[in-house]
């Protein structure tokens, strides 16, 4: 089997390969999210302490 | 009667207060005190079950109010902030339907009764609108005298009036306590009620 | 063996937890990804009647199956939230919620590009999918109740009395739809009753096992980040590793 | 220790349900415009649509039960809003919730009276928009029925999602989002049963169904309400 013919899929390659290569894209997108909203969270906890150790730095 | 106990309360993620206990017997005045933001008015809704306590129970006659619901609702009242008042109804249409939401079916001539001894003479049919702040509070202090509930919860009851009607919220509640009544409140301006002692809890 | 789940249940704990089994989730995952597709497109026959399209099925109906159990699942949660006042169960559901509308989503858009070649059309009044609309619909209003209300407490009870409403209404939805439908045109959708081959069985329900474990790893990467968020003023927060600069 | 109250002038349950619906009623009365307003809506948007499609007479007529309960769901969700959050804000819902009656009790009054002031008067409307869409007698009275059946329905489920979204910044789109959805089965219901009836079929079983929808949200949400109004209030 050639892969011109696989991914061709009989003429229905639109179909096939749309459907795989959004869902793929889906689930990309959430998994960077995800990492994205991990990375945000742990920012803002080191800010929210550094604020605070400055403030009892200067108390 | 009315006993706390361990009363936590928090609000988004800080806390307000811990550990809080107190009870209240009969004829007992309490004042709550603390700085803005303490959580008194917190604490005050906490009492009338709006808001659940983070750990910690209310008590009232021995039993959770969360158990009690309807049986303690009947007998107590809360004045919050809001005066619960509609602008397009007159004091007496007010009075009648605020008397009625806290269960008890008020005639006219008792209403209006109430209404002047708040010294709202004249001005009973007038559609509330019309009315000054002051005389809207007093409109929802009027549904203190038409109730018969025990345990009073008053939040701020003197803002916005004046010193005729300081004094005579202080005879109101002087005669509520001398029936055996309780009263928890908080305030900014000074209060005093002759011949009973009032009692101070400072949130910190 | 005596274990002590309620130890679990404390976000400190779990939140270690989650973070030790999100990988055992991930990495399975992607590779029953890769044999579930590899059956799929390598070892099933191409169908009699639809040609090499019928390869949607593959991703749709498991897609289709988890945008549903994840519903359940989510509103089981937040009901036990709810009611036992747990605060993990209460992050779980709103964990979940995401992964369930793409999960919804990715139903209705293979739907639409299998229906097109199936049918002629990319889109029927058809129960099934209108349900499935109906099912992203409720998820969008989950997440958008949840994202409205500013007091985590009250937004976690508010969505789970949402979600709860929600999955009662489910089954009336579905049949509502289908005896207006039926009523209409008669069904044009109908799954002929081809008897699947067994390649196709395995290669579906290892692609449902995949987006199983899919859903699970990342539902338990957000819900990380959903108690780190809520428990930011806590000391075991505070003395987190990762957290320091 | 004090005595409990006596409870001589203690109002009943169906006293309480007739002040809550008669103070809901009188306040409407004293602010007509609120109520003139949704009405409008629903006659302006069912006018709408023979100007967005053409006037043929044929697609009109088939097109009359939709469009009505369609505009009929979307006036509806408009006044929703309105449901709570005058009481919110002055503060008469914690006092409502300070009643010592079940509170149910007293969410049904409110439903009730919000159907009154906006089912009710839609449901008085529609024959006469029906006449514009030429939808014949019969029709014109299972369209009646189906709204009588039907409206108190989305005014219940309604309130759910207005008590939901109590106090919330855009509170007012927010609440459609969530109840439109769950509104589908009483739009399928009342539609079927005037389509049915204008190509002959029977229509019994769409208005029984309709009928068991309403029982069902009778049932329930009234006690729902109540319970994400102490959500909401907390």
């Amino acid at each position: 089997m050639n892969w011109g013919e696989f991914f061709a899929m009989k003429g229905y390659g639109f179909y096939v390969w749309g459907s795989y290569g959004v869902a793929l894209l889906i689930f990309i997108i959430e998994i960077v999210l995800v990492r994205h909203k991990r990375n945000i969270t742990l920012q803002q906890l080191r800010l929210l302490r550094d604020a605070e150790k400055e403030e009892e730095g200067t108390t | 009667m009315l006993e706390i106990c361990n009363l936590a309360c928090t609000r988004g993620d800080h806390q307000l207060f811990s550990g809080l206990s107190f009870s209240l017997a009969a004829g007992e005045l309490l004042q709550v005190q603390g700085e803005n933001g303490k959580g008194k008015t917190s604490l005050l809704r906490t009492l009338c079950g709006f808001i659940t306590p983070a750990a910690g129970e209310i008590r009232w006659r021995g039993q959770d109010i969360r158990e009690l619901d309807e049986e303690y609702y009947a007998e107590m009242v809360y004045l919050g902030h809001l005066n619960a008042i509609k602008d397009e109804l007159n004091a007496l249409e007010n009075l009648r339907i605020s008397a009625g939401l806290a269960g008890c079916e008020v005639s006219d001539k008792e209403a209006i009764e109430a209404l002047r001894h708040m010294g709202l003479r004249g001005r009973e049919t007038l559609p509330v609108k019309v009315l000054s702040q002051g005389q809207r509070r007093r409109v929802a202090l009027a549904r203190l005298l038409v109730g018969n509930a025990p345990l009073w919860i008053l939040d701020e009851p003197l803002t916005a009036l004046d010193v005729g009607a300081v004094g005579l919220m202080q005879e109101l509640i002087g005669t509520h306590l001398a029936k055996d009544g309780m009263v928890v409140f908080t305030t900014h301006q000074p209060l005093e009620v002759a011949g009973v002692e009032l009692r101070r809890l400072t949130l910190t | 063996m005596a274990i002590n789940w309620f130890k679990y249940s404390a976000p400190s704990t779990f939140y270690w937890l989650a973070g030790k089994l999100a990988p055992w989730f991930a990495w399975p995952s992607a590779v029953l990804f890769a044999v579930g597709l590899y059956i799929g497109f390598f070892v099933a026959p191409t169908d009699a009647q639809q040609s090499e399209a019928y390869r949607i099925i593959f991703l749709h109906v498991p897609a289709s199956i988890m945008s549903m159990f994840i519903y359940l699942v989510m509103a089981c949660y937040a009901a036990v939230g709810l009611i036992f006042n747990t605060r993990l169960s209460s992050m779980m559901a709103s964990a979940l919620a995401p992964t369930g509308a793409l999960f919804a989503f990715i139903s209705l858009w293979t739907g639409a590009l299998w229906g097109k070649p199936m049918w002629g059309t990319w889109w029927v009044w058809d129960a099934r999918l209108t349900s499935e609309l109906i099912l992203l619909f409720l998820y969008f209003g989950f997440i958008a109740l949840h994202a409205s209300i500013d007091d985590p407490r009250r937004a976690d009870r508010a969505s789970a009395l949402l979600a709860i409403i929600g999955s009662v209404n489910v089954p009336i939805i579905y049949f509502s739809v289908k005896w207006w439908n039926t009523l209409h045109q008669g069904s044009t959708v109908k799954f002929t009753g081809t008897s699947m081959h067994a390649a196709m069985q395995q290669a579906m329900f290892t692609v449902l096992v995949a987006c199983w474990f899919y859903a699970i790893a990342v539902a338990l990467a957000r819900v990380r980040s959903i108690i780190l968020e809520r428990e930011r003023n806590t000391q075991w927060v505070a003395e987190l590793p990762e957290a320091r600069s | 220790m004090n005595p409990k109250p006596d409870n001589k002038n203690r109002l009943s349950l169906f006293g309480l349900l007739g002040l809550v619906i008669s103070r809901d009623l009188m306040l409407a009365m004293r602010r007509r415009a609120d109520v003139l307003t949704t009405l409008i809506f629903f006659v302006m948007v069912v006018s709408l649509f023979p100007l967005g499609v053409g006037p043929e007479v044929d697609m009109l007529r088939k097109m009359a039960p939709g469009v009505v309960w369609v505009a009929a769901l979307l006036s509806s969700m408009l006044s929703l809003n309105r449901m709570f959050s005058a009481d919110y804000i002055d503060g008469t819902l914690e006092q409502m919730l300070l009643a010592p009656q079940s509170m149910s009790v007293l969410v049904l009054g409110k439903i009730l009276a919000h159907w009154m002031l906006s089912g009710l008067p839609l449901m008085l409307m529609a024959p006469v928009l029906g006449l514009q869409f030429d939808m014949s007698g019969q029709a014109l009275w299972v369209l009646v029925v189906s709204l009588l059946l039907g409206t108190p329905i989305l005014s219940m489920v309604g309130a759910v999602g207005a008590a939901l979204t109590l106090g919330l910044r855009g509170g007012g789109v927010l609440v459609s989002l969530l109840v439109l959805p769950l509104c589908i089965p009483v739009l399928i219901f009342g539609t079927g049963a005037v389509e049915a009836v204008t190509s002959g079929m029977e229509i019994a079983s769409h208005l029984s169904l309709l009928g068991a929808l309403l029982v069902l949200a009778f049932a329930f949400t009234p006690w729902v309400t109540a319970m994400a109004l102490r959500i909401s209030m907390e």
